[in-house]
């Protein structure tokens, strides 16, 4: 288990308060830090903001009328905010979007080829790690010459997943990885993410809804609750803590219950009301 | 032969050459559509530019002219030197990337993700700036374009199809440049984007910008790169054209006769836009030659669109167009 | 202070379905509707009539006209020019066939021939989409101005082929012909701008309004929702090629007098309108007015400026207004895509919330 | 002062054309102020008001330039002339239109506020018939002749006119629109090419005439049987092809170049004293020159109004009445320093249209000059005439107008 | 039809019917690609059907047949015990199948209440001249309409978003709109398509009381395609598995968690 506390820390955020359109105030202060070769996982309901807080540190805001209006967000322990998205990808920072965001007219080939554009270190290491890639995700392989916009939901998460790994990155944002995969792919994602984080050092922030596997898997957690973190904390303490299991991982003291028992609403339990 | 035959088939020659013209100023619109899914209202604009600022060079005009006399009450026209056709052409390329950097760095920067009808607006904001500003900086007035194509009938063809059918064939000297430079445009601009790494960034882009900044395809430089060479196209079609008529504000409605081609062709197709543009031109030709003394006349405008429109009922994509993906 | 809802309880989904649900904006319209019937009348002269207002009026009507088909139902047209051609040669066949009826009901009747026109060219909107769509009604655009000018019969054999308009009365007074007064070209046209503008806002109101809306937003999704893309797509292209049959006529009629085909209806018109459309903003009945205002009042403005007021020449002022003009386009765009309108929402949302930031 | 704007288009596609008129007129109204302190010692003022050739700016340009009391409109538009007529009848404003136009407000008994004088669209087209009989010994018979024609209201006017005057003297004539602009007219030329008509007449502006004078190099079509209206007939016109375009013709209704004594004035009063508003090397040249005459018949006009009125200061109805009594004799034209220039005019009122006569200048690529190969010819006034008749009657119909001057 | 037609009452209670529709022999082709191959099943009137499969199955593609979007290369489909010829799909919309998406297919540019007041366009009759009168006929229209829409508002405890416009929403919120959607046309089928994808346990919890609260009181037929596990085996009365476009597995969930094809294609290791 990696120590948070012992090793450097890559990527700080802190304090940030977010504004979209100018008007609508999202994130009210959010703070984290994700050591390197780390797993850090962001977890929270819909709409907490993990996916705003991943954009605000990839610098995809801007072009969504989104700005960080306060705090500060730093990479090794430089300024990172006034970069462009693309320098910052060059500094090994690398997103996988919400909702796929495949390029519908390429091939899958070619959004995996597209994944290596800042690569410098030739044709042979690309090709090794499409092959990589296709170990991966057999599937892909089978449909490598069809475009991405025919392909399925679920291939198409794994371009994006595929896409990112292609860049070699030092640090990957992963949001919501394991969205309409099939359950056996979800923990194959998961075990890769965990193959590339130890064997490569890769460090990894991910937000997650299944809040299951991701704290299996992370080191660190971090719970967003309406633009806020209401609690932090080392993945394994956040998986006992009651809380937590009674409202992300759906267990109540008696184990598991099935989905249908709960026809009658429970309010949720507000951390900040 | 009979008459009417060695007429078609001079007509049809002639048609081939008039879509090579018009498939000059359609390559600008589909690199920059490929590129970032812009359609680039001001590619006309540009053509005109390009052309007024090659002149402007060439004669050594002194830019802004107009203005610095009626502010300072001086009388400055020219410097009285003229520049070399290519050393000019050069300049204007130059001045051509500057404007790609102005236009990255004012217009496209701010509207990244926006939907392609505001992107399509905002060209529409630059082409009125841009028309403004050539006025203002090489003056209103007729200019004679000449960088040394040669021009009118080429004797070659003439005799040649004298000897062989008994008619010569009209055929224009800068036509056949036109082709030759086409060709060559063509065949280049399709290898860089079919099998450069910058190529299949090009088309990610379009796509989406959002992912593509995400991989780190860096916009500014890709929408940078896109438009020098738009605007490099768009000056091979100001020479082109303004050789024909002399470079005056109508050049940039010369992309009115290319918006059929692009249509036919395929927005996002290079070679796509040659194809169109050979169809549009032999079949409004051939139209407005044989039908349009019955009806007439003076057809060659809708025909063009009509014709692209009856391609496209059939092809909504145009005929290489990308394929419009359509899945839920 | 301003824009505060707070206690503006609503009771009933009627009036939460109100145009102008919040109080404040209620009264401001009201006070526009005032001064537009009650005070601009008594003031306008020949100048603000035929230099500012008149144009913005029916400039207004088109634009709400396009932007119904484009605002709302997303088709892209760059047809306008072509259809308001339609409008003006139908209200010129209709006034000189049928000089006893009414110049109203002939503006209505070339509103309708221009609808069923439009239905006509709106065919392939069903296979073609997007740019290919607003580059394929250039034929409308290209065809029609050439068969209004090659046909003799559309401009009653004239000569050079120039349609004038005739005298004719409303009520008794001159609505077109070169006796018309300032005031009357002012309140024909602010009449019928109410009128379009009410049934544009309540046609976008409800079902058709999202019916349109679904299908510009994601055909295939509404489709499969139970939206019938024909029908919805047609009806916005008879509703909207109605209006820009309107103000084709009503710009023939009342504004130009006279006009030719190419020059008064060419393709600059089908942009123009075009331009007013996505400056105000896309789907919003208020961004027409605004686009139209802009686009009708900015050009007039700086040039009094510029000419009238600075004294430079006029060539350097018109290439200059031309860039100011075109830069303007890119910053309101830059600042907020959504058009003028949306830059509005937002400055209302913004004073709503004053003093505090957000 | 005397207020004669000036709705001039330096933007838009006619820019080329618009601005060396434009300049022209000015100038010429500048000289008089400043040789002469105006007309009758009353200072002229020239708003200029930028129409970009487009109708809504000219009726803008028209309501703003009302209200200052302005004598004479010239806004070099047929498009905007159509919409200034009912507006000037209703405003009392004299719209002055030479050259284009709507041709049958020559018949001032219909149109009391509009003068077209000298020449018109469809005594250019007789002129030119004119001249080709002169060149054929008097005898079209089996002849073509082919029209390129803007395909505008502008350019379809002479074709009426050619009709009738086909039937006249037995030439078969061929019509080929040119859509607006006209940069691309390769099977409009390859049908010349084709049809190979002796003469082509040509009715173009802008761009047009450019592309058309270098598409007729190019099928080789002999420059001297190639003869533009004045509209396409200025040194922008045939600049463009160069060499190529040598021997072209073009009908003017004027003189053209230099020589004429009044360049001396415009270059001493206004040139050399840093007042014009153009370049110097637009003087002399052809659209300068009608620019500069059309300025000088509106002086003229304010002149004989002043003379008739008695006073300086005088009205637009007073102008009118000037426009309508006007009697331009070549002596008077002598003493305004253009000698031989344009041909005398006495207007009357019901004649607005005056001799309807112009002559034929041929382009000389070499030394880039035009250059007078005819004398004046006068129009057919058989054929011309009676349209205008026609024409004239049918608009006071429709607008119920009854005839003046009976 | 078969034996099984008239229904039966399941454990918890709720009435089953007979068939309401019944899909033969589907195969779908896209070029090469076999998306689809030679599949049957029915779908009973009122109960919850599951399709469940790995990625690139052909499970939205078989929705896509169903909801008339894709036509399918052979076979076809009996809706209430006839069979449907070739029809558009808002024919099929309008004959009471309403759907939502895999990928979320909301308009962006409406609110959160125009979006769900399009489910109703089925609906709702008044004419364009009535429209454009307004009082009267059309506005009576739309307030009844939309008292029937805020009560799905209400159900689905989206009261606060109601005029937010769709696009700023985040995405497990679109996702409880489109259901929005997709109930406001009281649709007699309802097809999701991986309808909790994107949501933390408590989301799904809510949406499976939605769901089950939709069919229970309305007895809406539900046709469910889902990757969790625990909420399929939990819902649906019966599980339709596809791998590769075959059919592997058919019948209720218990069956199928021991169904070893299954649990070799798809599940992995057996779910509890
Ligand atoms: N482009 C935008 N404009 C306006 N508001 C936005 C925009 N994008 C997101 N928001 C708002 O920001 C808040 C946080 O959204 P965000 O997408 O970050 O949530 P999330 O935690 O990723 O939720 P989910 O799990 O559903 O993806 C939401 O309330 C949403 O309404
Ligand atoms: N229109 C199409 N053209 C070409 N191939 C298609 C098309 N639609 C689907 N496919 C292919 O058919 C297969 C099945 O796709 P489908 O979307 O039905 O899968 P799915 O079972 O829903 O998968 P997932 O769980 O990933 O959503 C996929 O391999 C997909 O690429
Ligand atoms: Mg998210
Ligand atoms: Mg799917």
């Amino acid at each position: 288990m990696l120590d948070a506390a012992k090793t450097e820390t890559l990527l700080e955020v802190n304090n940030i308060e977010v504004i979209y359109n100018h008007v609508i105030l999202v994130l009210k202060g959010v703070s984290l830090s994700v050591p390197k070769g780390g797993i850090t996982a962001l977890l929270g309901g819909n709409g907490a903001g993990k996916t705003t807080t991943l954009k605000a540190v990839s610098n995809l805001l801007k072009s969504e009328r989104g700005e960080v209006t306060k705090g500060s967000i730093l990479y090794r322990g430089e300024r990172v905010q006034d970069m462009a998205p693309a320098d910052l990808v060059r500094k090994g920072v690398i997103q996988v979007m919400e909702g796929r965001h495949c390029f519908e007219h390429l091939t899958v080939e070619d959004n995996l080829l597209t994944g290596a554009y800042t690569r410098t270190d030739g044709r042979a290491a690309i090709a090794r790690d499409l092959e990589m890639v296709y170990s991966y995700f057999p599937r892909l392989k089978e449909r490598r010459k069809s475009q991405a916009g025919y392909t399925s939901g679920g291939e198409q998460q794994m371009v994006a997943m595929g896409r990112a790994l292609m860049s070699r990155p030092e640090t990957i944002l992963l949001d919501e990885p394991s969205m309409g995969l099939a359950p056996q792919l979800v923990e194959q994602i998961f075990e890769i993410v965990k193959a590339v984080n130890e064997g490569e050092g890769v460090t990894f922030l991910l937000a997650e809804q299944n809040t299951n596997v991701a704290l299996r898997y992370a080191h660190y957690g971090y719970i967003l609750e309406s633009g806020r973190v209401v609690m932090d904390g080392p993945a394994q303490a956040l998986r006992e803590n009651p809380d937590v299991k009674e409202f992300y991982l759906g267990m109540s003291d008696d184990g598991r219950k099935s989905f249908r028992d709960v026809r009658s609403y429970r309010r949720r339990k507000r951390w900040l009301a | 032969m009979p008459d009417q035959l060695l007429f078609a088939m001079e007509v049809t020659l002639n048609g081939l050459m008039a879509g090579v013209m018009y498939a000059l100023v359609a390559l600008g619109f589909v690199l920059i559509y490929k590129a970032s899914g812009i359609f680039n209202y001001a590619q006309g604009v540009l053509a005109l530019f390009a052309a007024l600022t090659l002149v402007g060079i060439q004669q050594g005009q002194v830019p802004f002219a107009h203005l610095i006399n009626a502010m300072t009450g001086l009388h400055v026209e020219s410097f009285g030197w003229t520049v070399p056709s290519l050393l000019a052409i050069l300049l204007t390329l130059g001045v051509m990337v500057l404007l790609a950097l102005a236009i990255e760095k004012l217009v496209l920067k701010h509207l990244v993700n926006q939907p392609p009808i505001i992107l399509f607006m905002a060209t529409i904001g630059m082409a009125y700036f841009l028309e403004g500003f050539g006025d203002v900086m090489w003056g209103a007035d007729i200019k004679k374009l000449d960088v040394g194509l040669p021009q009118g009938i080429s004797e070659t063809v003439e005799g040649l199809t004298d000897s062989l059918f008994g008619y010569g064939f009209f055929i224009d000297n800068l036509d056949i440049v036109a082709t030759v430079v086409a060709v060559a445009l063509v065949t280049a601009l399709t290898l860089f984007s079919q099998y450069s790494k910058q190529g299949r960034a090009l088309r990610a882009v379009a796509d989406d910008h959002q992912a593509a900044l995400s991989v780190g395809i860096s916009l500014r430089f890709i929408w940078i790169l896109v438009w020098s060479i738009a605007g490099f196209v768009a000056l091979v079609a100001g020479i082109m054209w303004g050789s024909k008529s002399g470079v005056q504000f109508s050049l940039s409605l010369i992309a009115l006769k290319a918006l059929p081609v692009l249509m036919l062709g395929g927005f996002t197709s290079i070679p796509g836009a040659i194809v169109g543009g050979l169809i549009i031109g032999v079949g409004e030709k051939l139209f407005e030659f044989f039908a349009g003394p019955l009806i007439g006349g003076a057809t060659e405008n809708w025909f063009a669109y009509v014709l692209a429109l009856l391609f496209l009922v059939f092809r909504p994509q145009g005929l290489f167009g990308e394929k419009i993906i359509e899945r839920v | 202070m301003f824009y505060r809802e707070a206690g503006d309880f609503k009771t009933s989904y009627r009036e939460d379905n109100q145009t102008f649900p919040i109080k404040f904006d209620r009264l401001r319209f009201y006070a526009v509707l005032a001064v537009a019937y009650g005070v601009i009348p008594l003031l306008i002269n020949d100048y603000w009539a035929n230099a500012v207002f008149v144009p913005f009026l029916i400039y207004a009507i088109a634009a709400i006209g396009l932007n119904i088909l484009v605002g709302y139902a997303g088709q892209v047209s760059l047809g306008t020019g072509g259809f308001m051609a339609v409008g003006a040669y139908a209200v010129y066949k209709l006034m000189t066939a049928f000089p006893e009826v009414s110049v109203f009901i002939h503006v209505l009747i070339a509103g309708g021939i221009t609808a069923a026109v439009g239905v006509l060219f709106g065919l392939p909107s069903l296979r073609i989409k997007g740019f290919y769509l607003a580059v394929a009604t250039l034929a409308a655009q290209f065809f029609l101005v050439w068969l209004f000018n090659k046909v003799p019969w559309f401009y009653n054999y004239s000569a050079s082929g120039q349609i004038n308009a005739p005298d004719r009365t409303i009520f008794g007074v001159f609505v077109t012909g070169a006796q018309t007064s300032a005031m009357a070209k002012y309140m024909f046209c602010l009449v019928m701008l109410t009128i379009v503008a009410v049934v544009a806002r309540n046609l976008t109101r409800g079902t058709v309004g999202r019916k349109w809306m679904a299908i510009r937003d994601m055909d295939i999704a509404a489709e499969i929702i139970g939206v019938n893309p024909l029908s919805a797509k047609i009806t916005a292209f008879a509703v909207s090629s109605f209006f820009i049959g309107i103000a084709g006529a009503l710009f023939f009629a009342v504004y130009l007098g006279a006009a030719e085909v190419g020059e008064a209806f060419g393709i600059q018109k089908s942009f123009l309108i075009l331009f007013m459309v996505i400056i105000g903003g896309l789907g919003s009945i208020f961004g027409s007015f605004a686009g139209a205002a802009f686009l009708v009042l900015l050009p007039v403005l700086l040039k009094n400026l510029l000419v009238g007021t600075l004294g430079w020449p006029t060539d350097l002022a018109a290439h200059i207004e031309l860039m100011i003009v075109g830069a303007l386009i890119v910053i309101f765009l830059i600042a907020e895509p959504h058009g003028l309108a949306q830059l509005w929402r937002v400055a209302k949302e913004k004073l709503r919330l004053w003093p505090f930031p957000h | 002062d005397l207020v004669v704007p000036n709705l001039s288009y330096r933007t838009g596609p006619y820019a080329a054309n618009g601005i060396p008129y434009a300049d022209g007129f000015n100038d010429y109204f500048t000289l008089l102020n400043e040789r002469d302190g105006g007309i009758g010692g009353e200072k002229i003022v020239v708003p200029e008001c930028e129409t970009a050739y487009n109708t809504e700016k000219g009726v803008e340009c028209y309501e703003s330039t009302k209200g200052q009391g302005a004598l004479a409109y010239n806004p070099l538009s047929t498009g905007i002339t159509y919409q200034l007529i009912p507006k000037v009848t209703a405003d009392k404003h004299v719209l002055y239109t030479p050259g284009y136009g709507r041709t049958s407000a020559a018949n001032g008994k219909v149109f009391e506020w509009v003068f077209n004088y000298p020449a018109n669209y469809w005594d250019g087209a007789s002129v030119a018939i004119k001249y080709l009989l002169d060149q054929n010994g008097g005898d079209l018979n089996g002849k073509k002749v082919a029209l390129v024609f803007h395909n505008s209201a502008y350019g379809k006017e002479p074709i009426r006119t050619l009709e009738e005057l086909s039937k006249k003297h037995g030439f078969t004539l061929s019509t080929i629109p040119v859509d607006s602009p006209g940069q691309e007219q390769k099977s409009q030329w390859l049908q010349i090419r084709r049809d190979k008509p002796d003469y082509v007449i040509m009715y173009g502006w802008g761009v047009m005439n450019q592309v058309a004078i270098q598409e007729a190099v190019n099928i080789k079509f002999p420059m001297e049987n190639f003869i533009g209206i004045w509209w396409s007939g200025s040194e922008n016109d045939v600049g463009p092809a160069g060499a190529g375009a040598n021997g072209y013709k073009s009908i003017s209704f004027h003189g053209v170049g230099a020589e004429y004594p009044v360049y001396q004035d415009l270059k001493k009063y206004v040139f050399d004293a840093g007042k014009s508003t153009g370049a110097a090397d637009e003087l002399g040249s052809v659209l300068y020159s009608r620019g500069m005459y059309a300025a000088m018949i509106i002086s003229e006009a304010i002149r004989e109004a002043q003379a008739r009125a008695g006073h300086a200061a005088v009205t637009p109805e007073e102008v009118r009445e000037g426009f309508e009594n006007l009697n331009l004799t070549e002596a008077r034209l002598t003493e305004l320093g253009l000698p031989n220039f344009a041909q005398p005019i006495a207007a009357s009122c019901a004649d607005h249209g005056g001799p309807g006569s112009a002559m034929i200048l041929q382009w000389d690529a070499g030394a880039k000059t035009w250059g007078a190969v005819s004398d004046w010819i006068t129009a057919d006034a058989d054929v011309v005439d009676p349209l205008i008749a026609e024409d004239s009657a049918a608009f006071a119909k429709e607008s119920g107008i009854t005839e003046r001057c009976n | 039809m078969n034996a099984m037609s008239e229904g039966y009452i399941t454990a918890d209670g709720r009435k089953i019917g007979g068939t309401l529709m019944e899909l033969r022999n589907i195969t779908l082709r896209f070029g090469g690609v076999v998306a689809i191959k030679d599949i049957s099943f029915d779908i009973r009137d009122g109960e919850i059907r599951a399709i469940i499969g790995p990625n690139g199955a052909g499970k939205s593609s078989m929705l896509n047949v169903i909801s008339g979007f894709y036509t399918p290369t052979e076979g076809g489909v009996w809706y209430k015990g006839y069979q449907r010829g070739p029809m558009r799909p808002y024919q099929v919309a309008r004959m009471g199948i309403a759907r939502t998406f895999q990928n979320i297919a909301l308009f962006d540019g409406m609110s959160v209440l125009d979006n769900i007041m399009t489910g109703r366009l089925t609906l709702m009759k008044s004419g364009l001249l009535s429209q454009a009168m307004w009082w009267g006929g059309a506005s009576k229209e739309e307030e009844a309409h939309r008292e029937k829409v805020e009560k799905i508002i209400d159900f689905l405890e989206i009261q606060a978003i109601r005029k937010t416009p769709v696009g700023r929403l985040p995405y497990g919120l679109k996702k409880r709109v489109e259901l929005a959607r997709a109930l406001a046309a009281e649709p007699k089928m309802l097809l999701l398509d991986e309808p909790m994808a994107g949501m933390n346990v408590e989301e799904k919890e809510d949406m499976c009381r939605f769901i089950l609260d939709v069919n229970d009181e309305f007895g809406t037929t539900i046709v469910l395609i889902e990757h969790d596990m625990g909420v399929v085996m939990d819902l649906s009365d019966r599980v339709v598995v596809m791998d590769y476009g075959k059919k592997i597995g058919d019948g209720p969930p218990d069956e199928i968690r021991n169904n070893q094809a299954v649990i070799d294609a798809y599940l992995g290791v057996a779910h509890d």
